[in-house]
């Protein structure tokens, strides 16, 4: 199962990127470098929506994690969408739910961010 | 315990697309060997961490050189070793050290795949031999 | 040819259920290496086949014996190797023999798994070393 | 995938046999046990519907033709149903598409057996 990564950006300069299949040692690079390149591009408000994601090791993780340092830098943010208790499980085995914001919808994270405006 | 006999072993060449095929063979093996459905989840990652951590210092230390994975399924546990030819690794000093949520601390080598394989295995060793690094993990089989 | 490295092996005891095992690994490697959909079916058949054999032959004489399967992603061919540790055997006379669909002929042993092997198979290898009997079989890879 | 073997007797005196899953090494005994179970049951004219048999190996063909040889030893018959492509390959590789009669459906089957009495 290949990973296949895209993204919009909102309105409200929210960019969304969907992954879907799976997120491991193999497939990891692609993502890392969507955020990377993203970043470059300054998008610095990221929303990674998870719920077509089969599959998440800790490279994947790994890969989130240097995506949120790299938005921080520029006091950006990069939250998560995810209802998959197998996904969600991995996030909190790791210590990582306490790290990123999870959503359960791209609109719930909008709400929330407008909130925080 | 009684003494296990090998049954399936896969040896790779370190990429990380034979990942893939270590954690499909681990799992299909666990599930015909009477793994419960709702732990084979566990296994595919448990399996998957190890083998990603074992490609990742044969890369670095010796590509040449083939990962092991051996699947031993048990009288009442499904047990998989995977070992690295890589030695000197501390391993079992680095899994010691629990992931902290503190971003601070995210700069640093979090060893992620440790934490994942320690929350999800039922049951891990991890073992430095003077040839490379083990580590064991298993769950329990419901035999009919 | 350009030498080609095994990329991954396997092993397992000479058990029917493993040689499902063995199908599932030789089609993911196969499907990964860049062989066409289209010949996937005739990968998992013809080593399946190989691999039946061998466990047959494996649980008459050296049951404690396992039975290796090595999986190599060259750069044109991927090849599949199944070796077993029974010497002595004549695959390659039986496979030989041409399949009659005489009803006849049924009451012989037909070796139907050659001739499975032979039909399936782009290019296939019969060798009988000391060691064991060797059947090395290869398809064509479409590499991206 | 396992093995399911169901049968049922038409008035006609037809024993079908239903066959779903993956007839290989590892399941093949079990379609022997039953093709040799209706045999010792007087069951001597066999069709056997292969119509969700997803994978089928030398074992399976072996088992087949060793039914094949159970009923022709009481003047019966063994027919198979099957119209995939990639089953019918290998009945054909192996020379048995002439040892078996092999037919597009049950219906056609019994068609075929009304006509010959
Ligand atoms: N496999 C991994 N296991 C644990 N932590 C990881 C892993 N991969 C990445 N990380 C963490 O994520 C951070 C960023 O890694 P990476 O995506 O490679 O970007 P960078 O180029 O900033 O190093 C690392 O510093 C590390 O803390
Ligand atoms: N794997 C096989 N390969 C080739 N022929 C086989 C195989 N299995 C069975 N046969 C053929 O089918 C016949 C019947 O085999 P089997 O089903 O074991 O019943 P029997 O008890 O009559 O031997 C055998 O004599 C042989 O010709």
């Amino acid at each position: 199962m290949d990973l296949k990564v895209s993204d919009y950006t909102t309105d409200d300069d929210l960019t969304v990127i969907n992954v879907e299949g799976e997120i491991d040692v193999y497939t990891a690079p692609k993502l890392r470098e969507k955020l990377i390149d993203l970043v470059n591009k300054g998008k610095y408000h990221l929303l990674v929506d998870m719920e077509k994601v089969e599959f998440l090791d800790s490279t994947g993780l790994g890969v989130l994690v240097g995506g949120l340092k790299r938005v921080r830098a520029h006091d950006g943010s990069l939250e998560l969408v995810c209802t998959q208790e197998r996904i969600l499980k991995i996030f909190r085995i790791t210590g990582l739910t306490k790290v990123f914001g999870i959503f359960d919808s791209v609109d719930d994270a909008r709400e929330h961010r407008k909130k925080q405006k | 315990m009684a003494p296990q006999i090998a049954t399936v072993e896969l040896t790779f060449s370190p990429l990380p697309v034979h990942v893939r095929t270590a954690r499909l063979v681990a799992t299909a093996v666990a599930r015909r060997g009477g793994v419960e459905e709702a732990l084979l989840d566990e296994v595919r990652l448990a399996v998957g961490e190890a083998c990603s951590r074992a490609v990742e210092v044969h890369q670095q230390q010796c590509p040449a050189e083939p990962v092991r994975v051996e699947l031993r399924d048990g009288a009442d546990r499904f047990e998989v070793m995977v070992s690295d030819r890589v030695p000197n690794d501390d391993p079992a000093g680095e899994a010691a050290t629990e992931v902290s949520p503190d971003l601070a601390e995210l700069n640093g080598d979090l060893n992620l795949g440790f934490a994942v394989i320690a929350g999800l295995a039922d049951d891990v060793d991890i073992a430095s031999t003077p040839a490379g690094v083990e580590i064991t993990m298993s769950w329990p089989v419901k035999k009919d």
